[in-house]
Formats: C-alpha cells, structure tokens, sequence
C-alpha cells in the first residue's frame, strides 16, 4: 500500500479549465445556436464560426472502474481525451465532424445506446435503493433498467411531442428529487414503524424523533423511555426511521411504488410545477417490476397519443383536465389521489366548471 | 467471500438493452470481494422485497465534517464483503468536465481501497464512490487530494454545489454558471466540509429558465440566468425557420404572455410583456438570442417533502448582475446563511424557515426590498401583522 | 330623548346623490326615539371613530334559538333610545318577490314596536328589523307570524336560506332555484330555529355558474345549476349577433375551453370540453341556451376567513337532478349535517371540518364516490393514508 | 296595543307564489332569452311571446317604513303592486312595455337612481358597522354612501368592460363576504385586544377564548383567572373579542379600511376566485372618507383603462401579472402584500418568469 503522502484539505474541486476540450475554451461564452442532427447527436456553432459536435451515450450510473476506463478509452480515441457527464448522467463525447459516425459507429459496437437528446425519453435520475440505503421501499436501479428496457426506443430513435422526464426515488426522502417531473416513480411505505423497545432507549433521541414526524403521530412513552405510535396517524414518510433506527418501517407486503405525473422544471411555455399523484400503488415484483413497467409504458403512449407538440405531460393533462386525463389513461381515481395533508383546500375545485369525464 | 453466489433474479436484468448495472457489479466483482459481495446481498434483498443496509454511523476524515456516507448491512456474517459499505463523495467538477486521464487516476486509487463500483453522477452532483471500509477513508482521501481532488458534501452543510454547462456549451447561458458553480464551492470551503448548519444547504446554478439541473425543485438557493433587455432577432433566420416549422402554432400561440405576434413574414415581440420563459428561443435558436443585459433571478427554498412538504424555490431577488468575483453573490448568501442560523430550528431547511416565520424576517435581515415578483399574487387572507411603529 | 341631536357629520352624507341612509333614519326618527338615539349616538361614533354597541345578550322568542339579535350601547344614560336596540331577522321569500300590501303589513307592525328602520335585505337574506326593545319582541313575533311571516336563522343553526331569481324572470335557470330554496326552509324549520349545530350553517342556491347568490364564497352548501348534455344552438341568431359584436375574439377566444370554433358564420362547440363556464350564453342568449338534461352542482364550505381563514365551497357531488320535493338532496343534506354532528368541534364550520379531517371522511359516511371533479388536481404531496385492509 | 293572536310557529316565509306578478306565474320557467334596453331596463322574452319588463333603482339597504311604502306606491302605480329586491340590495319593479318610460320618469323625479343593469358598477354589498355591530373596524353605510357618491354615474350610465363588483365589510368577520368581490372594501384593526382584567373572569370562558385564536397567541393567565396575549402573534382578526367581551379590540388610532381586488365568484371565462391585497391600509376619516374613495375610484379608472371587454378586474390583473398592477396602479408593494399565513407558500412565485413591471 502507497505510503501516505502529506495532509493536503479544503481545495475543493479542480478548477473545470483544466478538462475543457481547445474548442470549448476557445469559444467559451461565444455559441450562438445549436442544431440537432439525430437523437445522439448535436452540433453547437459560435460566434467565431468553429463548430462543435455532442455525441450522447446512456450511462447506468452505477458503473465500475472498468467502465470508466472503457469510456476513457473512446474520449482518447474519438474525443481527444475529453468527455464530460449531463445531469441526468448520460455520457457526451466531443469529436471532429469527421469522428462523429466513427464514433457512434464504436459506441454501437461495443453495445452502448446513442440518444436522449431533444424530444424523447432521457436517462432516468434515481437513487440508490437496495444498493446503498437503509430507509428504501423499492429498488432504484432494477426499476430503471426494466423500465427503460422496455422504452429505450424513445432514448435512441422514437420521438415524443415533447422531453418526458422519468425520475425514480426510492422512499419519501425523494433524493431523486422526482416532485418536479413528468413521470416520478416513487417508493412508498405502507405499514407504520415497529418501536424496538429494547433499543430504542440507547439509540434514539426521543424529543428530537418526536419532533421529526410531520403528522403528530408520536407520541412518548416514559415508562419504557420510548415512544407510542398513533398508527391512524401516520402515513409511513420514514422520517421518524431517519431519525431514529428502532422505529424500521420497511416491509415487504407493505412497501411498493407509487407514479406520479405532470412535474416539471424548466420554464418554457408554462412554470416549473409539482408532479401529482397519478397511481397510488403497485407491488414490488422483482427483478422486472412488470406493473410498472406496463404502467409507465401505457403512460408514455396515452400522452404520445394525445399531447400537442412541445407539450410537456404537465402541459397536456392541464389542457385538457385531470378528469379527461383519468378518463384517457382509465386509471381509476381513488380516495388516494385526494389531497388530505395541511395544503389540501388549495387542491379542492372551487368551481363547478369542469368536465364530465 | 459468501459461498452463496447464485444471483438469478439480477442475471436476470443482465439481459435486455439497455445498460446493465449488474454487469457492472459483477465486473466489478471479479476484482472485489466488496463488489461480489454486494450482488449477494443485493439478490437477497430482491427476494426479501426489503433493504439489508443498517443507519449508517458518522465515519469520515480527519477535520471533516462530511463527504462520507457510513454503512453498515445488517447480515455481516452471510455478508462480510459489505459489513463496512460506505461511500466517498468526491466534489466533481463544474459542468462535470473530465480529461481521460484525470479520470483513470481516480479509478485506480478507487480499485486499490474500494469496491471498483461509482456513480457518475449522485444527485446532488458528486462523484461516489460505492463501497469501502472505515480504515481506508484516510488513505483514499490523501491520495485523491494529492491528484488535486476533494471531498463533498455530507450531513448538515454547505452540499456540493453543481450547474449546467451553461457557458461552455450553451447558446442560451445568461450567467457563467460553471465558473459561478466553482468560484461558490472555493469561496465556501470550510461551510462544505464542517457541518455548522441547522441543515442541510444545496446551491445549483442554471445559465438559464429552461432550468436544466432542476435548480428550482433540489436546490435551497437557484440561481437562474435571465436578461432584462429584449430577444436579440435575426429576421432573416425567421424566416428560414419558417419553412421548416409552423411559427403561429408553435411559437407564437405557444407564449405564455401571448406577447409575440407574427404577420407576413416578420416576428414581432413586446418585451415589456415577455417573461423570458425560454420557449420561443428554445424552438429558434438561430434566429433569437436572450438580450444583452444579463444576470440572474435568485431563488431560495427548493427541497423534498420532507417535513412540511416538497417545496420549489421562490424569486427573492429578480435580478442580480454575476461577475466574477461575485462578491454581491456571496454577500446575499453569508446574510441568508446568518438568518437561518439565528432562527432555524434542528433539521429545518431555509424554506421550511421562511414558511414557519414569514418572507418579512428573511428580507428586512437580508436587506432585500418586498416586490411583486416575490408572489404569484398578494396575500387574499387579511391577517396582516402590523409593528408598533406601522402603527400611528 | 337625548338633547344633543345636532349631528354635522351625519347631515353631511344626507347631500350627494347616492341615496342616503341618513335621511331614512331621520324620517324614522320623526315618529320614534329610537331611530333619533340611533342618529345621535352613530354622529358619536363618527367623532370617535369606534362603535358604541356592545356584546348582544342573548334574547328571543319563546322556543326559538334564533332569529333575534340583541344589542345594547355602551352609553344607555346618554342614549337611552337605544340602551335596548335589537335586530328583528325576519325570513324572506325566496327570491325576494313581494307585493305592496304585505309590506305595508310588515311596515305598519315595525313601526308600531320598532324602531322604523330596515334592512333590505341582510346579507344573509333576511328581512332585518333594526332596533327594538326584549319585551317588544314576542308581541312582534306574534303579529308577523299572525300575518303568514316567521323568524331567519342566527345562531349555530342552519341560517336563512336564499336563491336566485332563477327560472322566475331568468332563461339561464337550470334548477328551479326559488322552489328549492322555499322547500329546504320548510323541510328545516326545526333545525333553522332551534340551534343545535357545531356552528351556522348556509345554503344559497343559484341556478347556473354565473352564481347570482354568490352561494360558492357566502355559503356552506351552495347548489349551482348546471346541464349534462349539449348547448343548445340558433346558427340564425348567432349571425344576428354576429352584426353586432365580434364573436371570434368577444366569445370563441374567451371560451376558457377553447372548445369553440366560428368559420364562415357557423358557431361549433365540441360540448365534450365546454366546462359549462356561461360566457358564451350570457353574451348571446337569443342564439345559446343550456342544455336539455338539466341538474346541480353540489358544492360545500364555504365561508368568511374566521378561523382557518376564507373558503370558497368546492365540488362535492358533480351532478344531482333535482326535481320536487328534493327528498334526494335533502337526504344529503341530512347527512352532511349527521358527520358534521359527530366530528364537529365547538364553532368548526363544516368545511373547516372536512380540511381539518380530510375529504375521505367526509365522503365516506356520506356515500359520495370520490371523482376527479372534487378537485383542481391530485396530491402533489406523498404522505398517503391506507387502511390495514387497503395494504394486503 | 293590539291583544295577542294565539301562537304560531315554524311556518317558515310564505311560499313566493304569492307574490309574483302574473307574467311570471304564467311564463315561470319559460324564459327565451333577455335584451338589456338601458342601464336601467331589460326585457325578458318568454317561449309563449310574453315579456317581462324590469326596471331596477338603489336602495341605501338600510331603509325607513315610510321608503318600503313609498316604493310599495309606485309599484301600485306602475308594477301591479309587484315588485322585488335583488340579491345586491336594489329594488325591481315589472311595469307593462307602456309603463317604463313613465316609471323611470317618476323615479327620476322623486330622486331615486335607476341603473344597475349590466356592465358597471350595481349596488354595494355592505353590512352593519357602527349602526348595529359590536366588532366593527370603520362604518358601514357611511363609506358605501361616500363611495357611490363618486362612482354613482357607473350605475346610472357609464359603462365598463365588465360587471366591478364592489362590496364592503366592517371587520374580518366578512359578513358581506367581501372575499370574493372585484373591490372589496375591508375594516381592520391594527391594534391587539386589551384585556379587562376586571370582568374577564366572570365574562368570559377562557377555553373557548384562547381556541378562538387562529395564530394560537392568546395563552391562560391562571393566577387572574384571565389570559396574557402574545402581542407579536395578534394579526388583530378580531375573533377572541367575538368570544369574550372583556378583551374588546377597537382603537381609533388602529382601525382603518384595507383594500382588496379581484375576486369574482362567477364562473364565466374562468372560475371563482378571491381577492387580494392591494391596499393594505387606510385611515378612518368620517363622514366622508376622502382617500377610501379616490383610492377606489383610482382602481375603477385604471381597470376602465386597460381591461379588454369582458375581462372581471381579477381577470385582467391575472392576464397582465400582479407585478403590472402595481406599477400601472402606482400601488407601492410592502411586506404586508405578501402572505404569512398558513398557506403562504402556495402565494411565493416559484417560477423565474415575471415581468419587470
Ligand atoms: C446536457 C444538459 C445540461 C448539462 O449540463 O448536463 C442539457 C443540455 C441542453 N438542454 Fe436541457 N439539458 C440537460 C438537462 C435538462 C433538464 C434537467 C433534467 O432533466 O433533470 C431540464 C429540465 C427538464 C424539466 O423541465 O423537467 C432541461 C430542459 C431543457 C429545455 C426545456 C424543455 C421544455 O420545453 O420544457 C430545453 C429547451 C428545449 O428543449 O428546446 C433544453 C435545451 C437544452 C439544450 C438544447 C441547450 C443547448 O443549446 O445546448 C442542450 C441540449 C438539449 C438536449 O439534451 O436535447 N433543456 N434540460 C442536460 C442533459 C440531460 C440529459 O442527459 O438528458
Ligand atoms: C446519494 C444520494 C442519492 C443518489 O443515489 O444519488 C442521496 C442519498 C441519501 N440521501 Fe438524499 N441523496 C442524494 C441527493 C438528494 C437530493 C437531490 C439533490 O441533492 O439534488 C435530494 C432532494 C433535494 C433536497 O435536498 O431536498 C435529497 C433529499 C434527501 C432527504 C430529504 C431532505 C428534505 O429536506 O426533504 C433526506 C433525508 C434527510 O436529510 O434526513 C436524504 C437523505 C439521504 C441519505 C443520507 C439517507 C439518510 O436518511 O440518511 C441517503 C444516503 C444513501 C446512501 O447510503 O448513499 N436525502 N437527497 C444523493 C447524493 C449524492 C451526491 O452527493 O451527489
Ligand atoms: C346582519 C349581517 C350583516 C348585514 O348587515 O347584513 C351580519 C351581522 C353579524 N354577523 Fe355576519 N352577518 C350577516 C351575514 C354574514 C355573511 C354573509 C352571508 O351570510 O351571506 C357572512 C359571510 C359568510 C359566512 O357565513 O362565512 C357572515 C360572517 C360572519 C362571521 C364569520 C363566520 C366565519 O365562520 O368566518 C361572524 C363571526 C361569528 O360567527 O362569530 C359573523 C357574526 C356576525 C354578528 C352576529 C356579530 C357577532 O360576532 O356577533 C353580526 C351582528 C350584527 C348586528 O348586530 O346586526 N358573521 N355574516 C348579516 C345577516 C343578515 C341576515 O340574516 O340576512
Ligand atoms: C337580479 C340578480 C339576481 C337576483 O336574484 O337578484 C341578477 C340578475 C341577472 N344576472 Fe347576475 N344577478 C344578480 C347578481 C349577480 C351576482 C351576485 C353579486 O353580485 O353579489 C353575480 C356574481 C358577481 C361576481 O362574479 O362577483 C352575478 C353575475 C352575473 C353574470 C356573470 C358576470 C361575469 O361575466 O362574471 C351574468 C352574465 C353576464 O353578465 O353576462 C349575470 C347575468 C344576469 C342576468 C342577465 C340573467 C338574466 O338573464 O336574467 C340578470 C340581469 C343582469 C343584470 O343585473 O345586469 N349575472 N349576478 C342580481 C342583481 C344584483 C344587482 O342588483 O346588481
Ligand atoms: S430516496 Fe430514500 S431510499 Fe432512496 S437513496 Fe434517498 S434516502 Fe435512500
Ligand atoms: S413514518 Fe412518518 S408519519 Fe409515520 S410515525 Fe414516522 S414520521 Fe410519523
Ligand atoms: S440551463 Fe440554459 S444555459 Fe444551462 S444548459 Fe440548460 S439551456 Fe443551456
Ligand atoms: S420567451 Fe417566452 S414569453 Fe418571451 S416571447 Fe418567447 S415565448 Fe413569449
Ligand atoms: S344565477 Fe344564473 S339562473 Fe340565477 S339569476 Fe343568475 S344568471 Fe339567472
Ligand atoms: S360555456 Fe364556457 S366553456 Fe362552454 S362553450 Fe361556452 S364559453 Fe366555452
Ligand atoms: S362585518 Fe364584522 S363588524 Fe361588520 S357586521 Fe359583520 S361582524 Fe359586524
Ligand atoms: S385578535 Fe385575533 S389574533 Fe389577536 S389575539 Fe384575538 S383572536 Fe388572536
């Protein structure tokens, strides 16, 4: 093992000049516009006439360090070493025009996806699940991979009438931060915690895991310097579990996912806005979740069908209505979708303009 | 290693098109005990439906306060390759631009102390790195320091602050958001690395509204590029563009302010009327550019539901001229940091601050003035608080 | 009475040509005490700018809760005309139709134990007598009663319900507003003078969404006339307008659906998206009416700001047909009133109960389904509610 | 004085029937369509042919024995003796076609205003103030009166782009359920309640007192057998001095007018809605209120100004943003303008689209 070189701390990130590609420092600042060429490719012109092609591959994210270097690999061959990652983790190489279908041409070969740029289906931003968290009640990275395995055609060559923006969190914590997306695949649970009373007296803080629960559902409990659940109360966030690990809350019968739909961040045409709850429940089927895969799917195609271009789904369903959009998708609309928590009245349809389906 | 290593619910997602994460563990796997022990017990959790990782105890490096997420399993003797499991976050760099090189260098320290497995990117932005011991954090953290690398961030602190390519790539950018993204990050050092908040502190920063790191839904303070002037128009682009795409329908119909006309040929926009939300531009980039006067609206409050409900981060200051060095820009954010610090509870996020006491507090002590642009609409309820001195 | 009657500042609001209140109580004033004490001591308000009326005790009639508002000034040596001044609730016809001899019944019996002075109307609807005395009282309510007329709600009971014109003098009735109104009165005695609610309770009915009772912001329950099938059409009429406005952007443009289409002097409606707002056939009634299948929406909540702070009532039940004698909305009403009943706290209105305890409490001891109309959308919120039967 | 009928109760008010004018018994029901003839007459025609003239006059609402008869003459003389009150407090009359123009005449002549029909501004929902209400924060009919003495040719012959709905409640109790007006005219106190120590303990049930509290600042004072109030928490609503006598609220320093816009409650073109701040504060100054009135009728001229036809207040504020209300209004926004009450956060503008001004 190499022997510890001296104690360097707070540098921060190197600063990103040092990884820019020559085109990209020279024209820093100066693009002009842009023109996409096909789902996996983009070309930026600027001011000073250079040009500058965007070759995108899908990532899985969770990748090892022999992916890395795999990728290394194509920079230094087709991208002069550079190479840069979205925020939705896709990978994007810059060649010379003359590299650009070379280098898709390698990226198929070696079985990587070309895409997720315009219109269509991108990468899908999740979390960690089973992989790496304690307060899940789902998988993140099965759920993308069977999800996506089943609408990669909108990620290479299919088009929607507008970017559809998949997210999944695997509990409430929503590290996804799917509240703002077209279709949020979120992870609930379903059952309240367990106190583990032999625990929970050296583990926990009560006062602070009292506090912690945003509908007033704990309670203390002295006589066993613990807590008292008011079950009727609660409706499994976690947070308490965050708080506090003598009060688990996963549970297999009780955990699932649930969809919500119509979110958005980006401001064009209307304000960035919350996505709303489409589908309250449905099982966790590994290793394919198929109930929700088909549910995603069936989804995608409703709006397909039926939005005006450049419509996002959040755009789509308030043209027409949440009532039109239950009744088009015939997903059934339950006490669940209600809103019951300190904002609700603000949901209610003060009006009786509305349709009849 | 577990001698249990049939895994035929996650063999199963090695299969279909798109790219495999389980390919990537058990290549990972093959070098690491960690790795394939991680594939064992992940094929458990995908036959119990539950997760088998335990609350994560404080581990980390020497004068840090973060960049270490502890965790443990709770089978560690069907399991011992993931009894420690923890994962580094190392702070990537703006716009998260990599040479070959840089990278390669990471890896191997990576493939020398850890699991060989990473995520590009977590969500907040950072670099992790899956999967190691509490005996190595020391060494992975001198070694990547010696490479000119850091830490994130981690608990009750200043997060990795990230931003869209903005400048270096981007027609649309109004701000430099990579470089404001850094310059933060550097200015900000020991408010990343020593946790000294009631909470945790996310800053994103987009060049422009389309918004493309959702700054607005993960970020407590959004920085948003935008201009004040008019739409920069290049008639002639329109009407190439109007060969090729309907410009009534889809652009002109489309705006939100219904500020735009076009009549024979010739595009027409009220500036006065437009709200920058992007569209029309998105659609015509060759023909229309965002104006000269450029900054960015501030925006403060963004976060997930936890406690009190998911939160989008609302304008506190329309407009903000950003030049390096962004002093003005730091300014705001040390006054907004003091606030939350005098009045924040435990675990409340800034929002959830200015929600429970009112935008008064947080403007009258950062010295931002109330103006419209703050609300959607004026209050409808009438319980207005009034001081004494209001009162004559 | 008091010798001070010079009153400046009231006789300054008896010039202007607004009508003027204050002539009306100095002709009230000509023939009683009262309404000159009442002159006099709301000058003294006007010079210190705050009310001389204290805290009404409880007064009324023998076995009715309601009906009755006592009042007394806080300067009765003063003012001794209006040391007692109590209000008179007298219930009004639906519709507020009358005719001259039943007044001047009513008229003749105020004059003769009241003050002479009137409301017409009170907010609320009722016919209100201002100012009397408590030994007045049952000698007043002898008399109304004796010529056909009783008492209004006050009090936590179900208040004087009101309507519309509706189908009496207005083609865009869907519902027989008047006839509802008059027969919930009659179905509701007990409950409107004998207080035995949480808190009051209101019903307005209007006969379609132009809401001329502004039932949705001043009622708990407010019934609004609607149609579940197509607007009727006059293409002939629609080009008479047509002369005389601009049907493309005065109607097609405003429809909020955009539902509309006029080419070349045909109106289209795809009534599928028409959401029954009433613009186009108010601005064209001779060419537009609404549709044959008329009927209801029900509403619920709303109320004035105290405590929770102002709602407007919200869809509950998106279409009911209501024919006499109403027994299928006074079922529901019962029922409304039996949740309220059990669930209630001391002055909850019913809609703070619903927000306080959710819809689906509300729905389910009623039997209503839950349906998209109910709301604007769905949560956006994760934090769920099951039933251990709903998690299997 | 007359001697006592025996008693009746419950009989509920006399069925409407009794009173409506033959045209409408026979044409109840049947009504085609209607014409607006002039601001103060509009025609109902019947499916039988029949038709239904309504000409409309102000009433101050708070009316003597002798008005109620004297409009019971003219209804005599020109209505059959029929005539009605509209839910805004005006009065109609049902003269034959014949009769109308002589109608109007006499009402002319004996000094009543006829209007109110159609686009402008109809009578003011108003409530009791200092004639009969122990809570109010400024006078009731004496601000109406002061206010239609300037706006009154809005009733009588100007027109606007659409109905201005104008209403005006004394204190927050909002019994003109002024919440939803398009000019809502609102007493507020600005002053937290005093409490009288001295009849407090006998006057009051100090629960229901400290319940009564939206924002919880009323806590019990056990030794006084009383309460202590948090002054910073009291917003002045009023509702603890509705419970208890002994804490009362009004001050002639602290009460004043506040003003509200843009609320409807129709439906037409878009849905109901509330109105909002525009005017947080205005001095009591009797009789005549000087700046309510040109405070009210500088909106008035403004909206007439700019509002496209058949745009509510509300609808053309929404159609033109807040931001430019204040600055064609010259309204200054202060921090009273900006909610902090419960549902504060649904009112912060979570988008970086506004307009400048
Ligand atoms: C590379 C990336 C920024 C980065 O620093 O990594 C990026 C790059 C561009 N975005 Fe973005 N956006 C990127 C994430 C986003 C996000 C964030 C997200 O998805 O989490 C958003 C907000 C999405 C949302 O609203 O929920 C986003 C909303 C947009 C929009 C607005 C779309 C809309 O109409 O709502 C545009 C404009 C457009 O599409 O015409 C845009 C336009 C663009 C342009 C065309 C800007 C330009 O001229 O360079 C870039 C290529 C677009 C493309 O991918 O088709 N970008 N863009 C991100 C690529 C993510 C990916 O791998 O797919
Ligand atoms: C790793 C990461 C998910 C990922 O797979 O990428 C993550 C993982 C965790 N998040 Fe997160 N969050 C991550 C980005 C986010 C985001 C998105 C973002 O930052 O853009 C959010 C939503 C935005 C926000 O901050 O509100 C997010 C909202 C939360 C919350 C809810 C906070 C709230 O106020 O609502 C929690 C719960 C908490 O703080 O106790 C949480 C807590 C956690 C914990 C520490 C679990 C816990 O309660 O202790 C997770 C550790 C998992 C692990 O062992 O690795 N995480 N977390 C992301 C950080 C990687 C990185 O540094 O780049
Ligand atoms: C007389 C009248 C105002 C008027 O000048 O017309 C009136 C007068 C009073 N109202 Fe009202 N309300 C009157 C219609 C309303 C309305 C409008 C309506 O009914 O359409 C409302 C708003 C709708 C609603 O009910 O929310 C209304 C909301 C209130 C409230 C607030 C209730 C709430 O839940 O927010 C109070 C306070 C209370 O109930 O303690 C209240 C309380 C009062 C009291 C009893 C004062 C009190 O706190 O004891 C007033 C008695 C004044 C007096 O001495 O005459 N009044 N009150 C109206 C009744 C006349 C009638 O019967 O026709
Ligand atoms: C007489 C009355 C009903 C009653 O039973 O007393 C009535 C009668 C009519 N209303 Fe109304 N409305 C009456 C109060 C209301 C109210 C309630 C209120 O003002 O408190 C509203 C809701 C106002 C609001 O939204 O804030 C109301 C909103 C309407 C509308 C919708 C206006 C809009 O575009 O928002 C129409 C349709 C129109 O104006 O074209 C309408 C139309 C009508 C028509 C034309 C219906 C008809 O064909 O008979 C009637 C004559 C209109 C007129 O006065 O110009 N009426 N109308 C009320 C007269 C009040 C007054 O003296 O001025
Ligand atoms: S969303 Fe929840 S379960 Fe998933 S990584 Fe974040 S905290 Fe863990
Ligand atoms: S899971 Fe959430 S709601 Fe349930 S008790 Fe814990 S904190 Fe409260
Ligand atoms: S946010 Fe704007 S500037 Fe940044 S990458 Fe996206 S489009 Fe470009
Ligand atoms: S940026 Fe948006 S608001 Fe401005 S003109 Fe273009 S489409 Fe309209
Ligand atoms: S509510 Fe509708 S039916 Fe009733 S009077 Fe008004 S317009 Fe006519
Ligand atoms: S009633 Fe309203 S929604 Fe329906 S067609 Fe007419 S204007 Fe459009
Ligand atoms: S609004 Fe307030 S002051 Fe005016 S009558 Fe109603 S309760 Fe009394
Ligand atoms: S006036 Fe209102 S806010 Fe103030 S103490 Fe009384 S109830 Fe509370």
């Amino acid at each position: 093992m190499a022997d510890k070189p001296k104690r360097i701390t707070d540098i921060g990130a190197p600063h990103f000049s040092k990884f820019l590609p020559p085109v990209i420092k020279k024209n820093y600042g100066k693009w002009k516009y842009h023109e996409q060429i096909n789902k996996g490719t983009m070309k930026h012109v600027s001011e000073t006439g250079d040009e500058l092609y965007t070759v995108r591959m899908a990532s899985p994210r969770l990748v090892s360090t022999d992916y890395i270097r795999e990728v290394c690999d194509i920079a230094e061959k087709f991208s002069g070493g550079h190479l840069r990652f979205t925020t939705r983790n896709n990978i994007e190489f810059f060649p010379d025009k003359a590299q650009v279908d070379p280098l898709q041409a390698e990226l198929k070969k070696r079985g990587h996806l070309v895409g997720g740029i315009g219109y269509g289906i991108s990468n899908v931003v999740h979390t960690q699940g089973w992989i790496h968290c304690h307060t899940p009640a789902t998988d993140a990275s099965g759920v993308v991979k069977a999800v996506m395995d089943e609408l990669h055609e909108y990620f290479t060559t299919k088009s929607l009438p507008a970017r559809v923006r998949i997210a999944l969190a695997c509990c409430l914590n929503m590290c996804g931060a799917v509240h703002c997306s077209d279709i949020a695949i979120l992870g609930i649970h379903r059952k309240p915690p367990k106190v583990n009373e032999a625990t929970i007296a050296n583990q926990c803080e009560i006062p602070t895991t009292i506090a912690s629960c945003p509908t007033g559902a704990i309670s203390p409990n002295p006589a066993l310097k613990s807590v008292k659940i008011k079950e009727e109360r609660c409706m499994y966030c976690g947070n308490c579990y965050t708080m506090c690990p003598s009060l688990p809350i996963a549970n297999a019968t009780g955990d699932g996912i649930s969809i919500y739909v119509g979110g958005k961040v980006s401001n064009a045409r209307g304000p960035a806005r919350m996505s709303k709850l489409a589908i309250p429940f449905l099982p966790n089927n590994p290793p394919r979740w198929p109930e929700v895969v088909q549910a995603v799917k069936h989804l995608v195609e409703v709006y397909a069908k039926n939005a005006h271009k450049h419509e996002r789904v959040g755009e789509w369903i308030e043209r027409i209505g949440w009532e039109r959009f239950f009744t088009l998708t015939g997903i059934p609309f339950t006490h669940m979708h209600i809103d019951d928590f300190t904002f609700a009245r603000e949901t209610f349809r003060m009006t009786p303009t509305f349709k009849w389906e | 290693m577990s001698k249990d290593s049939k895994t035929p619910m996650l063999d199963d997602l090695e299969k279909g098109v798109w790219p495999s994460f389980v390919k990537e563990i058990k290549k990972a796997a093959v070098k690491s005990n960690t790795a394939q022990d991680l594939l064992n017990i992940l094929e458990r959790s995908y036959r119990d439906k539950v997760t088998h990782w335990k609350h994560g105890g404080i581990v980390g490096v020497l004068g840090y306060g973060g960049g270490v997420i502890g965790r443990y399993c709770d089978l560690p003797e069907e399991y011992p390759g993931v009894a420690h499991f923890h994962t580094v976050r190392i702070n990537q760099p703006a716009g998260f631009y990599y040479t070959a090189s840089a990278l390669r260098e990471l890896m191997d320290i990576w493939d020398k102390y850890g699991s060989g497995l990473t995520n590009f990117h977590g969500s907040t932005g950072d670099l992790v790195l899956l999967g190691t011991q509490t005996d190595k954090l020391e060494a992975i953290f001198a070694e990547i320091t010696a490479k000119g690398w850091d830490l994130g961030g981690s608990g009750s602190c200043l997060r990795t602050p990230s931003c869209c390519a903005g400048m270096s790539r981007c027609e649309f950018a109004c701000i430099d958001s990579m470089e404001i993204c850094d310059t933060l990050t550097h200015k900000f050092q020991d408010e990343l690395h020593r946790p000294a908040f009631p909470y945790k502190f996310k800053i994103k920063v987009s060049g422009c509204a389309n918004d493309c790191t959702a700054a607005v839904a993960r970020a407590d303070l959004s920085i948003i590029g935008t201009w004040r002037d008019s739409i920069q128009m290049d008639q002639a682009e329109v009407k190439n563009y109007s060969t090729k795409m309907n410009i009534q329908t889809e652009i002109v119909d489309m705006c939100p302010t219904k500020c735009m006309s076009f009549d024979n040929g010739t595009l027409k926009i009220n500036n006065k009327d437009c709200n920058r939300c992007m569209h029309c531009i998105n659609q015509m980039p060759k023909a229309l550019r965002p104006g000269k006067e450029k900054g960015a609206t501030i925006m403060l409050g963004g976060k997930a539901p936890i406690v009190t409900g998911a939160l989008m981060s609302w304008v506190i200051l329309p407009f903000m001229k950003l030049e390096p060095p962004f002093d003005n820009l730091e300014a705001l954010i040390r006054k907004l940091w003091e606030w939350w610090d005098d009045h924040g509870k435990n675990r409340e996020r800034i929002g959830e601050l200015v929600d429970r006491l009112g935008m008064r507090s947080m403007l009258e002590s950062t010295g931002l003035p109330p103006v419209p642009q703050m609300v959607k609409a004026p209050r409808s309820n009438p319980y207005v608080f009034w001081s004494a001195d209001d009162v004559k």
